[in-house]
């Protein structure tokens, strides 16, 4: 591997390891809180992370914000139909 | 001389019969190039004789079930047999006749040629699709043949799970299977919309059913796995023991209905979306005139696509659902009756001032337009909670999703039929005897399920083998209506299959009708166009101001 | 005053109205299709009338505008839509009436199992699929299931409910017409699903009173709960002195802390939950040694106890 | 390794252009991740549902689940899915060889989430976690532990049947992948099962915190 091939692999590779490390460190986050369970209401910061981590992965490692717009809208359609059944279905048992 | 008029052949020509160019259905004839074309025509037409004898089998079980209700003692089956017979009625007629009936017959056949594409997107995955729809019968035959099952089409846990001693796994697997054959139909089509749309064809450009077929596909897409999993649990609860929605463990059988109905009121739309596009190309093609507000029906099918995902819990008012939920749904609801009014509503504005010719394709989409109004309104009313609280599982639900599915769903799938038979077999079939299966579906249809509103709102609960005896007069009317509904299907399976061999050659438009599909010959080559099409008219382009009649 | 019978006459098209609620559902649904019919009778009469007088052939001035006009179109959304919504602020008006029990209905239990209802009377008289009322007083019908998802269903009143099978569910009525009227299990549950109905007699208070005494009833709901809470042994803990276990009296309703630091209400399904697994939300302040009575206890006996824990509003032992 | 090969498409029949027919391939997958999205979502709201109905059952029940090894599981998905990135990119600049060592690898790791997930199965069925076998259940006492535990079971296995036919599709496009010609022809393929492939990661990073942290 010449210097000039590791240079253009570290060009194509700087994103991927970018978001890697951000998985890695955003997971540790999450298992550290899950070990200590430090105070009840942990499980909104440990969602968040969850988050996060969903988001690094669609946008930067499946490339959805490099994509066309009609990509990015199928990526979202998803999560935004989860949404729907779960804020319908907690109507139901919220209000019971 | 309108602009599409260039694009077409000139439809008088008389074609030499001898050396017709090779057509998709005269290019082979063996069992090869049939079971294994991955010709989106071909591929439609498997799903057309599939479907058919699907609903032959689905239409015995309905007739045995109306026969069983002649007398309110229940002499004629024991309970057990009436319970399996309507519950494979339901199982067969939703997922193997209503929901590929437009979609996955006139959809594979239609969206490549009105769209100006060689195929759909991915051919051997539309092939694929057909034979997992094949598997999943497979597994509901099985299931019929060794006994049936007696859940009724929405399998309520516990009973599914636990109490009923019938073959409901083979039945639940069947179920799961024929969902990939929806959601690989759906993926196929959304991505032909998107991607193949041959140059100059916009999306205002498209044919309204094209859009009523793009909004089914997502609802496909978004809807079919819930119900995967919902049925998945169903298995594994009642073949491993692994309970989720078991109430001795402290499972919630409501959390199962959540589940079910996320799906199945949008499957409902699935049904219906097809049929108001197919209705929207015939009204448009027999007034031979513009589709009043274009742009408001194509936006209404894709509002119906989304809203339809909100108003599930008006299917369990008293289910034991909170009542804020049960508001919130209600209200909902109402919302999404407002796009199938639209539409409704520029139909009738799009026969006014048409030029009409009542052909029976014309027959088929007015009789739609009155009874689907008809079971879209008595929807509103089960929406209303007060009413709901009355009505929930009688005979008037009964009635309201048969004016929608039968009165609705079927009569645009033979509107459909008899309109698109010249391109699909290159025969047109006998007028008259159109009409005279049109009227008799008609009438054998209001004679059924008319009665059947009278009996919800008089309180006969919905899958009653016994009934109180003072029931018995409407329900021998609604008996009688299904042998004249029944006679009146045999007239298009009967003149259909004969026009096959005997009927007249169809030319290229034999309604002067617009769109791509027109202008390729009927039936159509492999490769649907000889030269790709170039768009560049407004879609259903009639000449806006007919020629006076002197 | 005979009261006709169940049925109505075979040409019957309108089912017998037996409360206020039903008279009200009545007038709901008669305006609703009156405005149904403002509606659509436009769209069958208009569809008709074009078809004939547009046919090809006929001479008719077919001049029209650009075929697409807003203005029409949105008319044609909101004026059904703002129509249609007064319906359904009238629907859930009167479901509110119906899902809200008033506080001082008489509570009669009913355990629904596959095919046939128990009903039983505060006094203890229980019943078979049939069910005896008096006119002109609020009945709350507390029902739970004991096997699969029932659904009872009294048409004349224009009401039904389904029964869970782990969770109590309520239905109440005020009969106005005595009278004798069918009540029916509405949600599929098996093989005898049709066989499963029954009749609501609604009789005046006098002719009621008669018939409690003719049926008979050795010991009230709450009596015979108190002779389960005595055989069970639920004393030896719960009892007020010795403190193992918290005291029952005025437990019914009231919020309890739980050692999750949650408070929940005490109501029918939290208590039967807790005595067929009281390791389950274990309760804040006392050590969890309860035994389960899962399989021990009948589903009866369970609405005993609930309705013996319930009649112990005031401290008594 | 600069010894880079052509890349690029073959156009199907049936398509205009190779664009047209790479951006079809793209939204068909993300087509088909929407409906895998909803499967799992499914599951994740009986879950939130079970949490609501039985907070104290599922808190148990979550704290008796392996942790370290669900998220030793994590991180190896995570890994995985870098090196997935890896063939990807690899495949774009025509690296042949190195596509392949990355494909390999993802594999690899793959095998790995597996033998982990089959060793925490075996410790639940030591530890009698398992309810529907015909074997005493440790946490017999509360049933509604049940409850999360199937839920546990179904989504983790389905999980790992989706590994699984993800690990075998893999292994079959290595083989084909590491014949000349192929990227000249095909490198589409490697971006599409990418895009799957990261998928199954996401679905994971859903279903750990889900299942063995949220409810601790």
């Amino acid at each position: 591997m010449t210097s000039e091939d590791r240079r253009l692999l570290w060009h194509h590779m700087r994103l991927p390891t970018i978001s890697f490390a951000a998985l890695l460190g955003l997971l540790a986050i999450n298992v550290t809180l899950g070990a200590t369970t430090p105070f009840r209401w942990a499980w909104m910061i440990e969602a968040g992370v969850t988050l996060c981590m969903v988001l690094v992965v669609l946008l930067v490692s499946m490339e959805v914000w490099r994509d066309t717009p009609l990509i990015r809208v199928f990526s979202m359609l998803g999560f935004f139909w989860v949404l729907i059944m779960f804020s319908m279905t907690l109507t139901d048992y919220l209000g019971r | 001389m309108s602009p599409s008029d260039a694009v077409m052949r000139d439809p008088g020509t008389p074609r030499p019969t001898l050396d017709r160019p090779a057509d998709y259905l005269h290019e082979e004839h063996t069992l090869r190039s049939w079971f294994f074309s991955t010709d989106h025509k071909r591929i439609g037409l498997l799903y057309l004789a599939s479907i058919t004898a699907f609903f032959v089998l689905g239409a015995i079980a309905a007739g045995l079930v109306r026969l069983a209700l002649i007398v309110p003692n229940g002499q004629i089956f024991t309970s057990d047999t009436y319970n399996r017979l309507f519950t494979m009625h339901g199982v067969i007629m939703v997922w193997f006749f209503l929901i590929p009936s437009i979609p996955s017959t006139f959809g594979n056949f239609l969206l490549p040629l009105m769209i100006g594409a060689k195929d759909v997107a991915f051919p051997r995955l539309n092939l694929l699709s057909w034979y997992i729809f094949m598997t999943g019968a497979l597994f509901t035959m099985i299931t019929l043949v060794i006994g049936g099952v007696d859940t009724g089409w929405t399998f309520y846990a516990p009973f599914s799970t636990t109490f009923s001693n019938s073959y409901v796994i083979p039945a639940l697997i069947g179920v799961i299977v024929v969902g990939f054959s929806s959601i690989l139909t759906g993926l196929n089509f959304v991505v032909t919309v998107h991607k193949m749309r041959c140059p100059g064809m916009t999306w205002f450009r498209m044919p309204i059913f094209v859009w009523t077929l793009y909004a089914t596909s997502l609802i496909f897409l978004l809807a079919t796995p819930v119900i995967t999993i919902a049925l998945i649990l169903l298995v594994m609860e009642r073949a491993f023991g692994i309970g989720i929605f078991d109430p001795r463990l402290g499972g919630d059988p409501v959390l199962f209905e959540h589940l079910f109905w996320f799906y199945s009121h949008p499957a409902v739309y699935i049904m219906v979306l097809p049929g108001m596009g197919v209705i929207t190309e015939l009204v448009a093609a027999f007034s031979a005139k513009k589709v009043f507000g274009y742009r408001f029906v194509a936006y209404a099918s894709i509002a119906l696509a989304s809203v339809t995902f909100l108003v599930w819990g008006h299917h369990m008012f008293v289910n034991g659902q909170s009542q804020l939920a049960s508001t919130v749904f209600s209200l909902l609801s109402f919302a999404v009756a407002v796009p199938s009014a639209v539409k409704v509503y520029n139909w009738t504005a799009t026969i006014h001032k048409g030029s009409i010719r009542l052909d029976t394709p014309m027959l088929y989409a007015m009789g739609y337009i009155g009874l689907f109004v008809l079971g879209g309104l008595t929807g509103l009313f089960l929406a209303t909670l007060a009413i709901d609280a009355h009505l929930h599982d009688t005979y008037f639900v009964v009635a309201h999703f048969h004016y929608i599915m039968v009165g609705g769903t079927m009569l645009a799938f033979l509107g459909g039929l008899h309109y698109w038979w010249p391109k699909f077999t290159g025969r047109m079939y006998p007028e008259s005897w159109g009409r005279v299966g049109a009227a008799l579906i008609f009438i054998g249809f209001n004679v059924t399920f008319f009665p059947q509103f009278i009996l919800g709102y008089l309180g006969m609960p919905r899958r009653y083998h016994v009934y109180p005896p003072e029931f018995q007069l409407l329900n021998i009317m609604s008996s009688a209506g299904a042998t004249i509904l029944a006679v009146g299907y045999f007239f298009p399976m009967t003149y259909l299959i004969w026009s096959l061999w005997y009927g007249r050659k169809a030319p290229a438009n034999p309604w002067n009708a617009k769109g791509l599909e027109w202008t390729t010959t009927s039936p159509p080559p492999a490769h649907n166009f000889t030269i790709t099409p170039i768009v560049d008219f407004e879609p259903y382009d009639y000449p806006n101001q007919a020629p006076e009649i002197v | 005053m005979t009261p006709d019978d169940a049925g109505g006459h075979p040409l019957a098209l309108w089912p017998a109205a037996a409360s206020l609620n039903a008279h009200e559902v009545d007038h709901l649904i008669l305006g609703f299709t009156v405005v149904t019919l403002l509606l659509t009778v436009p769209i069958f009469v208009g569809i008709t009338y074009f078809a004939l007088r547009y046919r090809v052939g006929r001479a008719a001035d077919r001049r029209h505008g650009e075929g697409r006009d807003v203005r029409i179109e949105l008319l044609w959304m909101l004026i059904p839509f703002a129509l249609t919504l007064g319906f359904f602020l009238w629907g859930a008006m009167i479901f509110n009436t119906e899902v809200n029990p008033p506080a001082d209905a008489m509570q009669i239990e009913a355990i629904g199992r596959q095919w046939m209802w128990k009903f039983e009377h505060p006094g203890g008289q229980a019943e078979i699929n049939d069910l005896h009322v008096p006119a002109r007083q609020d009945i709350k019908i507390n029902m739970i299931s004991q096997d699969v998802i029932h659904s009872l269903y009294v048409p004349a009143l224009r009401v039904q409910m389904e029964t869970l099978p782990d969770r109590y569910t309520q239905l109440w009525f005020k009969a106005d017409r005595p009278g004798v009227y069918r009540l029916y299990c509405s949600e599929y549950c098996g093989t005898d699903h049709s066989k499963m109905d029954g009749e609501l007699t609604v009789m005046s208070p006098a002719d009621f009173a008669k018939w409690l005494v003719q049926a008979g009833s050795t010991q009230s709901l709450a009596a015979v709960g108190a002779r389960l809470y005595v055989a069970y042994g639920c004393g030896g803990c719960h009892d007020a002195k010795s403190g193992i276990a918290p005291s029952l009296a005025g437990l019914y309703g009231s919020a309890v802390r739980l050692a999750g630091g949650s408070t929940v209400v005490a109501d029918d399904t939290w208590l039967r939950g807790k005595i067929l697994n009281p390791d389950s939300d274990p309760v804040a302040g006392y050590r969890q040694v309860m035994p389960s009575f899962h399989g021990v206890l009948k589903e009866d006996d369970l609405t005993h106890i609930v309705a013996y824990i319930r009649s112990l509003q005031e401290p008594t032992q | 390794m600069s010894d880079a090969v052509p890349v690029g498409i073959e156009r199907l029949e049936h398509f205009e252009s190779a664009d047209q027919q790479r951006e079809a391939s793209a939204l068909g997958m993300w087509a088909w991740l929407l409906t895998e999205l909803l499967l799992f979502a499914g599951l994740f709201l009986i879950a939130l549902i079970l949490r609501i109905l039985h907070p104290a059952a599922v808190t148990l029940a979550a704290t008796h689940l392996k942790f370290w090894i669900g998220a030793a599981n994590t991180a190896i998905l995570i890994c995985s899915s870098f090196t997935m990135s890896g063939a990807i990119e690899l495949s774009r600049l025509g690296w042949q060889r190195g596509m392949v060592r990355c494909m390999l690898a993802t594999a690899a790791l793959g095998t790995l989430f597996l033998v982990l997930k089959g060793y925490e199965y075996y410790c639940d069925v030591v530890e009698h976690m398992v309810p529907f076998l015909d074997q005493p259940y440790a946490l017999a006492a509360d049933p509604a532990t049940r409850l999360f535990v199937d839920v546990y079971f179904v989504t983790t296995g389905l999980h790992a049947m989706h590994l699984f036919t993800g690990v075998s599709i893999l292994l079959v496009l290595t083989r084909m992948a590491s014949r000349p010609g192929f990227l000249a022809r095909h490198q589409n393929r490697i971006e599409i099962y990418g895009l799957y492939w990261h998928f199954i990661d996401v679905i994971w990073i859903i279903v750990f915190p889900v299942l063995y942290v949220l409810n601790r």
